[in-house]
């Protein structure tokens, strides 16, 4: 019961209840203003990521703000008491990578690359998920809306940057080890995985 | 490598039976490209030519009806391989390289995308495997007894009240402001007895109300129709005589002879 | 930087992922169904309440159930106060601008200008406002409120003085309304009428 550890700073403690509070990201500069004068931001920061390690929810970066969240490896346990909503099918997984890797884009050039027509669904399901959103128009004939991913595609999926996606020259890896060719089930995204499950996990730890 | 051939035989046959789980023709060369398990680098055009059309060959068998895509890929691809082996001249030869070039490189955009789908699938994903905060709290308080307040908004809205209170008030005929036939009619039956010359018409306009003000144009016009109304319901009478010598010459009156024989 | 702390126990985790992750406060029973065999529920839950104690967020017991709550000491500065300035309603907007241009005006010709009768909410919000006020009264049978704005109308609108409002003149492209049947205007300080429907026909005749 006798802890030693210090009183925490006011500023640790507003920044930590600020982030603790909301749902979403909260950009740096709305912390920047809480914080008293002549705190340092990215020292309370550091503080408040360093008390966390370790515990059930962690401290993490998206785009220009921070969030808490459950540690993925508690994933299992809390699906049971937490409700989960429908996985993106995987039509909608691959438009999805295409917006985000070539975004600005139109739906024709979508279809283009995938070699099919986007249906309606879809793309409904990606504007419900809040996962893209217009971004202007193509300065072609027809003027074309073209589409972009949203700040909550970085949320959803723990990006702290565009720029955290992978490089192609890094998605076009080895050849699969050959594999009985399955017809790929709709909602099953395992399938398709041309990184190797097991390959992803390792991945993913190291990152 | 060994059982590589039935495993194609096999798999081909589960592709036909699978056709509608694919998305489109391009989603299928991709696979069958994986089934050779080669680089998708070095990929071999020719070979997956034949397994497509292959596949479209079975699927034609088993059901007729099968999408135009399906079928003009199939076209495309045999043209395409038949130029590959067997090109007319360079030209072709050339063309036929890059179509197959073109087509390696629209398989691997595919493969890299469903690569990145499957990278972004493999993620922690909020709301699946990670969660954010169940019952947030906002400490925003809004601030209401402000007002919003414009200057072009507020003439608007007197636009919009006079126009609205106008057109709600019920017919309202306008009050007589001209000269009427009923007036020009007493002024000349007023004055005609006075002297049996022809007067022109003008003559027994009214006065000008104000004497300061300069003339209104419109109600001088007003007042000699009416006038010449009344003098046309004179002479119709009797009462008179109108002359006008010619189109748009000045109009004359007199009173009538008693004798009324006149020519 | 050297947090002796010894690693946390999965159970601790898992509660505290658990209560910051739910909508509702947690059950006690439904915390009990998600820890490890063997763990015990109330140390457990002492465990994460003495990891949060003079932390920004608290861990606290509402009904039957668990939750986190920011420190109410930092209620205060995590405050953000939103201006959300209203818009004054169509009526009273149109009731407003009739008394700015025909002050000092009774209810009934405004109820005459404007077509359609005011009822005294709309009068009330503007009286709240401090932008208009009683003038004195009409020296007509029943004596009349006469209304007028107030100072603080100017000082709304940006307006040095009344004067700074356009012309009715400039404003009105259309023709007058007939005159209520009670004229105003020997009580304007502008006449009512500036274009006088004769004036007017001559002048589009001449024009």
């Amino acid at each position: 019961m006798t802890e030693a550890s210090p009183p925490l700073s006011t500023a640790e403690r507003l920044l930590e209840a600020a982030i603790f509070a909301a749902r979403e990201p909260v950009p740096l500069r709305t912390l920047a203003t809480l914080l008293p004068d002549g705190a340092d931001l990215d020292a309370t920061i550091e503080a408040v990521r360093r008390r966390y390690q370790g515990a059930g929810v962690d401290l993490i970066t998206i785009g220009q703000g921070l969030m808490f969240r459950t540690a993925p490896d508690l994933a299992g346990a809390l699906r049971k008491i937490i409700e989960v909503p429908r996985r993106l099918p995987r039509v909608a997984l691959e438009t999805l990578a295409i917006i985000a890797y070539h975004q600005p884009v139109t739906r024709t050039e979508i279809e283009t690359i995938r070699g099919a027509s986007l249906s309606q669904n879809t793309l409904d399901a990606l504007l419900q998920a809040d996962l893209v959103a217009p971004r202007g128009h193509k300065e072609v004939p027809g003027r074309p809306t073209l589409w972009g991913t949203t700040p909550h595609f970085l949320a959803t999926y723990g990006l702290r940057d565009l720029r955290d996606l992978p490089k192609r020259s890094d998605l076009l890896i080895e050849p699969d080890p050959p594999k009985p060719a399955e017809p790929p089930t709709e909602l099953t995204p395992e399938p398709l995985a041309i990184l190797d499950p097991a390959d992803q996990t390792a991945r993913a730890a190291t990152d | 490598m060994s059982d590589s051939e039935p495993n194609k035989a096999d798999s081909a046959h589960r592709l036909i039976l699978a056709l509608d789980g694919f998305e489109g023709p391009l989603d299928l060369l991709l696979d069958l490209a994986r089934a050779q398990k080669f680089d998708l680098a070095r990929i071999s055009i020719t070979a997956l030519v034949d397994q497509y059309l292959a596949v479209i060959e079975d699927a034609r068998r088993i059901r007729l009806e099968l999408a135009a895509d399906w079928l003009v890929m199939a076209a495309w691809l045999a043209w395409l391989k038949s130029r590959l082996l067997l090109p007319a001249d360079k030209i072709e030869a050339v063309e036929a390289e890059r179509a197959a070039e073109d087509l390696a490189e629209r398989l691997r955009e595919l493969e890299a995308m469903r690569g990145l789908a499957a990278w972004l699938n493999g993620r922690p994903v909020l709301d699946h495997d990670v969660f954010a905060r169940g019952a947030p709290e906002d400490f925003t308080e809004i601030d209401r007894s402000g007002l919003k307040v414009d200057l072009p908004s507020l003439l608007t809205a007197y636009l919009a009240a006079r126009r609205r209170g106008s057109s709600s008030h019920g017919y309202q005929p306008k009050p007589m402001r001209f000269w009427s036939v009923q007036q020009a009619l007493e002024r000349l039956s007023r004055m005609l007895p006075i002297s049996q010359d022809w007067h022109t018409l003008e003559q027994f306009l009214p006065p000008n109300a104000d004497e300061a003000a300069p003339p209104d144009p419109l109600a001088q016009r007003a007042a000699l129709s009416s006038t010449l109304l009344a003098g046309l319901e004179l002479a119709r009478n009797g009462a008179i005589s109108l002359q006008q010598e010619a189109p748009f010459g000045p109009i004359r009156l007199r009173r009538a002879e008693e004798s009324r024989a006149h020519d």
